[in-house]
């Protein structure tokens, strides 16, 4: 029980630091390409103690504070149940006790209690956002499950520790053996991140800023500090899934961090889509791919 | 009507200022300076582009300026901004919208006010739809005069308003909360019929959640 | 017991009653015999059902076949019988106990119903062919006249018309029966049946084609069904629920039973009768659609269940023909619950009109009630008989491996249902029509249950055979059997004249 | 005695609203009832029957409770008793004549009770009774064609016919069951129906009556055994028929989904999310393996707890408010709390969210549909699955949140307690079967599992749901959520600074403007329509099935006005028909015996 609690500490730290060091990465990295020097690596950790500190937070009824609450709750439980590191007792969490449909769908808890609580506010500039965000996820689920599922054919299993365990050399990585599925997952899993080309949802001035617009003070803090976390675990599956898992804890941060600046370069390259493009296109390119890669591996192989 | 009966136009604004000065060298606990440290290093900006100095204020973000190393960055709403920058003069249609936005902002938070224009009215002296002197309306912590100021006394005055709040100076919406009855009362006189609902500030008066 | 197992009574008893009724003065005599005689012969019926069925029962009347006439009563004809006796009985006890019309209330109309039953069951009885068409005159005078019973404009148009097209009918089959004698010499059926055989064929065809559109008018049959929704919509809805649920099924019983005795090959006889109820039903089903009128409504459904009915006989399947017979008395019994519950509405509201009637089962629960169960019986929905009778049916033809009848005849139910759930849906619409809110009930004293009873009995009836069919199933079988089987009728007429 | 009549009546009709319960619980043996020739009904529960016997009893009393309310409806509690009774009748039938009995039985009684509604329309009214009883016929003219194969209406397998015959029998039921899950062509008359009903009794339609569709379905595999693969081979690693069905299903669910997204009422949009739901349990039954068909179960279980608990929710509302389009509500949660936590359990239920059961069958549907391969069946399912996000925020968004729209929303008041009471015995259940998943495996699902002569599949312990593929433990599942959502509450009150409560709805971030009630500010309410700019989307909501039925309406109507047109009204004419035929048939006689 002790060892059980430990471990989820550690986890929900582990997401938390790793978080705000990548995000701010993210931050720099963003800054460097557009010639400026742009804010401390810290930076997203000063914003989010500020927000936890503020002073004074405004709730538009029981249902926007227990939102972002309901969040933050989905965010570690998914933590928990995405091991962190394969052959080892810790960062394991609960994830015995799941698999990887539950975690896909445990990744989608945040956007709708994110929808309740904007819908609670009444502001309809934030539901805007909520239906963009909405629509957006019925488009990138498609192909990122199909993508998964491919995985899990091909391991015959919807464990992730199973999955990893499957991955004992570079040579077995699923992004070696299964590149299609990679490749048609890893937009979706952009857009899962909110990442550039796909963040229409957010966008400020256009939609002002979209699902956050009423949330302020220690709530907007709770929902940055659930966002790094996400971010983080998000990557760790797929760490977990395509390249082989990690066996200690500074693998993981490497693969980790490989697979985040893939995702950035990717992010700061291109525009941002419409939303009704977001999903035209995710129906259409990760979609066809991931049609060819069933092709390819139920009926050719 | 006035919270203060002992004074009267501008003696209540001199006793205002005395009063807040008086208290800048309170003590602080080792929290309140970290805290300070930390709100210092992270201002969500809502710009309020009113005037002309809304056209110095796009550059802060670029390249050139770059802003954001201070920790400075735009917000989308009221609701997440730290500061509120307004920038010129100051209509009277728009200062029903400041004020919204400024109440709608969360605690703790500044008012950056650029130019001569907030400050006296500059050049619209004598206008007659135009306020001559914003902190008779909402709590001004900064202001950066000029006519325009370039963007690097924009980028001046923030530095000014971090070392305040690192300091953990009281700032203008403490002001703004104790004296509200005076500023509701500026703010009738030039708004009239078009001040906003009030459901709006009546909770500076009441008790919180 | 010799004296009153007699299936002369059947035809006799109601003609006495009716001639000797000018002897009576009052009518409330008459009353009770209108009632008691129907009720009468449907007791005798029901105890000669035993005795039926071990060996027809051959009433001789002055000669033995087959030079004479004789009265022919098997187990076909004895359902039948019971069937006419039952549906007058209740008719009587609508008519005489509730509020009636008072112009169905009088000497004539009990002539006339009287005349009717003893009609139907000579159709039914009779064993000789220019006796049958003695009957076919009885009945249809007495069903001209009760056509136009109510004496007004529509009541006398829908009177003449009946009568014109009714002695044409007549006129066929008259012909028909004068070649067959001049051809065979013989008037007794089962020596025709015999001889027929002899016939040149072109003639056979001639005769068959005579009978066929004789017969074919007066039991409704698709092309020369025709005048049948203009009679039951001038006529009393009353007078209409003897139509359809006596007078019609005697002639189809008429017209299958010379079809199977007279006709030697019955794969032609089975086209013939197969697809003439097929048209019959498709057509008066599809007709049916755009009625507005409820009675009009009504005569159309009662045409395409009288092609259904044809087509289930037609296939000369002791199966199908028992299901056939079994349908006939489930749709008799519908029918006379709908055409009673219009008569009853009649009362109330000044027109039948679809529109007239909306809303009405907000008003008249329990009237509007009963329309609603009696359609679901015809539409063949469980529990009720009109399921079980169609069940039977169309399991005759699955047996048979034949499905397009099966085809054909959940199509017609289908359309049928489309239009009977119009007429429900619109009786209980939310808004109620002023001609229903403004009607005569409220001038009216409300009505007694006597009224009603009728109605119930018919659906405890409907129910009881939805539920327990095996009550009747012995009588349906032998029905069937009695009807299909030629040599065995051939022989029990000739037999008992030979000794 | 006259002040107490109601009383009695209404606790007569609770009363009987509890006979599936009692016979669930008490039925045993077989009852043999004769028919005719040597047809017999005989009643006898079967595990499969008695799994929908046991959804009967739920619903039924849950549903009379709030219908027992107000000023006793007599003819209403007649119906709605043979409706139960039509129903286990259906469920007790242990051959095609009884099933079909009781299929016909619920179908007319339902119908009746239907019209009971003021807002039943005639189209509504003719398509609900028109496509029931097409579906009831083609179920009638299947057991015929069964019967002429078997010489027999028992329901057994079907092994000794031919190949056609099989087809025959397979094509015919499948679309009498199909026509009743309202699968995509024929799935018009339950937008109407649902949408027209009186509001508790959609609950019935939607919970109780639909599932007898899917009571049919799975009879399918006892006809055709070893899951319908018998009938055209294997595909992949699953029955080639059954790919069709799923297909089907798949399809269904996606464009019944889409549809549902665009509806302004919420009866409608209920009706629509029912078609999309059983579309998955479709695809499901199609894979035909033990987890798909488990999945399926659980799925149709799921399904009738949701759609009760939200039309009897919804009823509450429209019956406190009047109103019944998303536009005109709003702003619910605070006035009516408890219907929001029943709309919300209901909603992840639907959405199939974990930790709610919902989520245990999609799980099992979606491994069984991995394990079979059917990995495009899957991306179809999980589209539609994703998409019912946006109509259950809207079920949520549109009544409860947001700002109130009319006067009756401004100040509703909660629904009696006789609405509240099954909302409340439903939202257990949907949470008690969502923390043991492995309890709905073992006690409901496996029995039925094996009836089907399907392996089980079973469960370590009440919280564990276990497949081959890996599995997971709802109590573990719930713990860890339910501590982190304490721990993250507790933090953030323990933390410093002030919360409070905006003085007014309007209190908006608005752009520095300040809303007013007449600004349309329920956005979310016609949430949707942008999504007609996604092509796919908008191709599927610009086409309906309105236009195909509305056209075979008409020309029938045509037909009949020509053929009504015969009827002519004058005798000459009937009589100069009978001579012209009197003389044309002989002549054709005559002419063919010329040629003989």
């Amino acid at each position: 029980m002790l060892h059980i609690l430990l471990d989820s500490l550690a986890m929900i730290a582990l997401c938390y630091v790793m978080g705000f060091l990548f995000r701010g990465f993210y931050r720099q990295f963003n800054a460097r390409l557009q010639r400026r020097w742009g804010p401390s690596i810290w930076q997203n950790f000063y914003d989010n103690l500020k927000f936890l500190l503020k002073s004074e937070t405004l709730i538009h009824g029981p249902m926007f504070f227990f939102g972002p609450i309901i969040i933050a709750a989905g965010a570690i439980t998914t933590v928990l149940f995405i091991p962190f590191l394969k052959d080892s007792i810790w960062l394991q969490g609960v994830s015995a006790h799941g698999n990887l449909i539950l975690i896909i769908y445990l990744l989608v808890v945040g956007p709708l209690g994110n929808a309740l609580a904007v819908g609670s506010s009444g502001n309809p500039f934030g539901v805007m956002g909520v239906t963009r965000g909405l629509t957006r996820l019925m488009g990138l689920e498609v192909p990122f499950f199909l993508g998964l599922a491919l995985v899990m054919l091909q391991h015959e299993t919807a464990s992730v520790q199973a999955i990893m365990a499957a991955q004992d050399s570079i040579a077995h990585w699923n992004l070696i053996t299964n590149p299609l599925a990679f490749a048609v997952i890893l937009l979706p899993f952009i857009a899962s991140q909110n990442g550039s080309p796909f963040d229409v949802v957010g966008a400020p001035v256009e939609v002002y800023a979209g699902p956050r617009v009423e949330f302020g003070g220690r709530l907007l803090g709770v929902l940055m500090t659930q966002n790094m976390m996400m971010t983080v675990a998000k990557l760790v599956l797929m760490v977990d899934l395509f390249l082989g898992g990690a066996s200690n804890i500074f693998e993981l941060i490497a693969k980790a961090f490989a697979l985040f600046l893939l995702t950035t370069a990717i992010s700061a390259t291109f525009p941002r889509l419409k939303t009704e493009q977001t999903v035209d296109f995710f129906w259409t390119v990760p979609l066809g791919v991931a049609v060819l890669g069933v092709i390819l591996n139920v009926w050719l192989i | 009507m006035y919270h203060k009966s002992a004074c009267e136009g501008f003696q209540c604004e001199q006793q205002l200022l005395e009063s807040s000065l008086s208290q800048a060298d309170a003590g602080l606990g080792v929290v309140e300076r970290l805290v300070g440290w930390l709100r210092q290093r992270s201002l969500f900006v809502l710009a309020y582009g009113t005037g002309c100095g809304a056209i110095e204020m796009r550059p802060l973000m670029t390249s050139r300026f770059d802003a954001e190393r201070f920790g400075i960055i735009g917000a989308a709403t009221p609701r997440q901004a730290d500061v509120l920058v307004i920038s010129g003069y100051l209509a009277i249609k728009t200062l029903k919208r400041v004020i919204r936005s400024y109440e709608q902002m969360q605690e703790p938070k500044y008012v950056i006010a650029l130019g001569s224009c907030t400050i006296n009215g500059g050049m619209y002296w004598d206008s007659y739809n135009t306020i001559k002197c914003l902190d008779h309306y909402i709590p001004v912590d900064m202001y950066v005069n000029g006519c325009m100021p370039r963007p690097e006394s924009l980028i001046e005055g923030f530095s000014a308003l971090q070392a305040r709040i690192g300091r953990g100076e009281p700032s203008g919406y403490q002001r703004y909360r104790d004296n509200i009855d005076w500023y509701k009362a500026n703010q009738r006189r030039v708004l009239g019929d078009n001040m906003p609902p009030a459901y709006t500030y009546d909770w500076y008066s009441g008790g919180a959640v | 017991m010799e004296f009153s197992a007699s299936p002369i009574w059947f035809i006799a008893l109601p003609m006495l009653a009716a001639f000797s009724s000018p002897l009576w003065v009052r009518w409330r005599v008459l009353d009770q015999l209108l009632l008691g005689i129907p009720l009468g012969l449907l007791l005798l019926a029901l105890g000669l059902f035993a005795t039926v069925q071990q060996a027809p029962l051959i009433e001789t009347i002055v000669i033995a076949p087959p030079l004479g006439i004789h009265l022919h009563l098997d187990s076909a004809a004895l359902l039948l019988v019971a069937l006419f006796c039952f549906a007058v009985t209740l008719v009587a006890a609508f008519l005489w106990h509730g509020a009636t019309e008072t112009h169905l209330r009088g000497r004539q109309p009990f002539v006339l119903i009287l005349l009717l039953l003893a009609g139907g069951n000579g159709l039914v009885l009779t064993g000789d062919l220019f006796n049958l068409y003695v009957f076919l005159e009885i009945a249809g005078i007495s069903a001209y006249v009760l056509t136009a019973v109510r004496d007004d404009r529509p009541a006398l148009a829908a009177g003449l018309k009946y009568l014109i097209i009714g002695s044409v009918a007549g006129v066929f089959f008259l012909l028909a029966v004068v070649l067959i004698y001049l051809q065979t010499g013989q008037l007794n059926m089962a020596a025709v049946a015999q001889a027929f055989a002899e016939i040149p064929p072109a003639m056979q065809g001639l005769i068959a084609v005579l009978a066929l559109i004789g017969l074919g008018i007066k039991s409704e049959l698709f092309p020369f069904n025709f005048w049948v929704p203009d009679v039951y919509r001038g006529s009393d809805p009353a007078i209409t629920a003897l139509f359809s649920g006596l007078l019609v099924k005697a002639f189809l019983f008429v017209l299958v039973h010379l079809a199977v005795l007279i006709w030697i090959d019955p794969e032609i006889a089975r086209i013939w009768l197969m697809t003439l109820g097929a048209l019959t039903l498709m057509v008066a089903e599809l007709a049916a659609l755009r009625q507005d009128e409820m009675r009009r409504m009504l005569a159309y459904s009662s045409l395409g269940q009288i092609g259904l009915i044809l087509l289930a006989f037609g296939f000369l399947h002791e199966s199908t023909a028992a299901g056939a017979f079994f349908h006939l008395i489930s749709h008799t019994l519908a029918k006379l619950l709908l055409f009673l519950v219009a008569a009853l509405l009649l009362r109330r509201v000044l027109s039948l009109h679809l529109d007239a009637l909306t809303g009405a089962g907000r008003v008249y629960p329990l009237t509007v009630g009963l329309f609603v169960v009696g359609a679901l019986c015809i539409l063949g929905l469980p529990p009720l008989s009109g399921f079980m009778s169609k069940l039977w049916i169309l399991q005759g033809f699955a047996a048979a491996q034949t499905f397009w009848p099966i085809a054909l005849i959940l199509v017609a139910a289908l359309i049928e249902a489309g239009y009977y759930f119009r007429w429900i849906r619109v009786l209980y619409a939310p808004a109620a029509a002023s001609a229903v809110t403004d009607s005569k009930t409220s001038k009216t004293a409300p009505e007694s249950w006597a009224t009603y009873a009728p109605l119930l009995l018919l659906v405890g009836l409907m129910l009881l055979l939805g539920i327990a069919p095996f009550v009747i199933e012995g009588a349906l079988v032998d029905a069937a059997r009695a009807l299909l089987d030629r040599d065995l009728l051939i022989q029990s007429v000739l037999g008992v004249a030979a000794q | 005695m006259t002040t107490n009549r109601p009383l009695l009546l209404k606790l007569l009709f609770l009363a009987v609203s509890l006979t599936p319960t009692l016979t669930l619980l008490t039925w045993d043996g077989a009852w043999v009832w004769p028919l005719f020739g040597e047809f017999e009904l005989l009643f006898q529960l079967e595990p499969l029957a008695a799994f929908f016997l046991l959804l009967l009893a739920l619903g039924a009393p849950l549903v009379a409770l709030p219908m027992a309310r107000g000023t006793p409806d007599v003819p209403t509690y007649a119906l709605f008793v043979l409706l139960l009774l039509g129903m286990q009748v259906l469920l007790l039938a242990g051959d095609f004549i009884g099933l079909f009995i009781g299929w016909e039985i619920m179908t007319w009684s339902s119908y009746l009770l239907l019209i009971r509604s003021t807002r039943a329309t005639l189209e509504g009214a003719q398509t609900y009774i028109l496509f029931n009883l097409a579906s009831a016929f083609l179920l009638l003219a299947g057991l015929l064609v069964f019967y002429s194969a078997t010489g027999d209406f028992q329901i057994a397998a079907l092994t000794e016919a031919s190949t056609a015959q099989r087809w025959a029998v397979f094509v015919l039921l499948g679309l009498a069951f199909l026509v009743k899950v309202g699968v995509l062509p024929l799935h018009r008359w339950i937008p109407l129906g649902y949408d027209q009903a009186p509001d508790l009794f959609s609950a019935v339609l939607a919970g109780l009556i639909s599932k007898m569709g899917v009571y049919g379905l799975l009879l399918l595999p006892t006809l055709f055994p070893d899951a319908l693969a018998g009938l055209a081979g294997r595909w992949l690693n699953g029955p080639t028929a059954g790919y069709g069905l799923a297909w089907i299903g798949a399809i269904t669910a996606i464009v019944a989904t889409f549809k549902a997204i665009s509806q302004q009422d919420i009866k409608r949009l209920l009706a629509y999310s029912s078609i999309a739901q059983l579309g998955y349990v479709l695809t499901a039954l199609g894979v035909g393996s033990s987890l798909a068909v488990g999945g399926a179960i659980l799925q149709t279980l799921v399904h009738t707890l949701v759609k009760l608990l939200l039309f009897i929710t919804f009823a509450g509302i429209i019956l406190q408010t009047g109103q019944r389009r998303f536009n005109d509500l709003g702003h619910l949660i605070d006035r009516m709390p408890v219907a929001f936590f029943a709309v919300l359990i209901g909603i992840i239920g639907l959405a199939g969210m974990p930790p709610l059961p919902g989520f245990a069958a999609k799980y099992l549907v979606f491994v069984g549909l991995i394990d079979a391969r059917w990995l495009l069946l899957l991306a179809a399912m999980m589209l539609s699955s994703t998409a019912a996000f946006i109509y259950c925020y809207r079920l949520i968004y549109g009544p409860f949140l947001g700002h109130a729209n009319s006067p009756e929303a401004r100040d509703a008041t909660e629904a009696p307690m006789s609405y509240l009471i099954p909302q409340i015995v439903l939202m257990g259940l949907l949470v008690l079967l969502g923390i043991f998943p492995g309890w709905a495996i073992e006690i409901i699902v496996d029995p039925v599992l094996t009836a089907l002569n399907l392996a089980p599949i079973g469960a370590p312990s009440w919280g564990e749901l276990a497949t081959p593929y890996g599995g997971y433990d709802g109590v573990i599942l719930m713990t860890v959520f339910g501590s982190a959502f304490v721990i993250v509450t507790a933090l953030f009150w323990l933390a410093r600074g002030q919360l409070r409560r905006a003085g007014s709805p309007y209190d908006l971030s608005f752009a520095g403007e300040v809303p007013t009630a007449d600004m349309p500010l329920h956005y979310g309410a016609g949430m949707g329509r942008e999504l007609r700019r996604i092509p796919l989307i908008g191709w599927i909501l610009a086409h309906t099935t309105t236009g195909i039925q509305a056209g075979l309406t008409r020309q029938t109507l045509a037909t009949a006005g020509l053929l009504g047109g015969l009827y002519r009204r004058d005798p000459q004419t009937w009589i100069l028909l009978a001579v012209l035929v009197l003389a044309s048939v002989p002549t054709l006689l005559l002419l063919n015996g010329g040629n003989s």
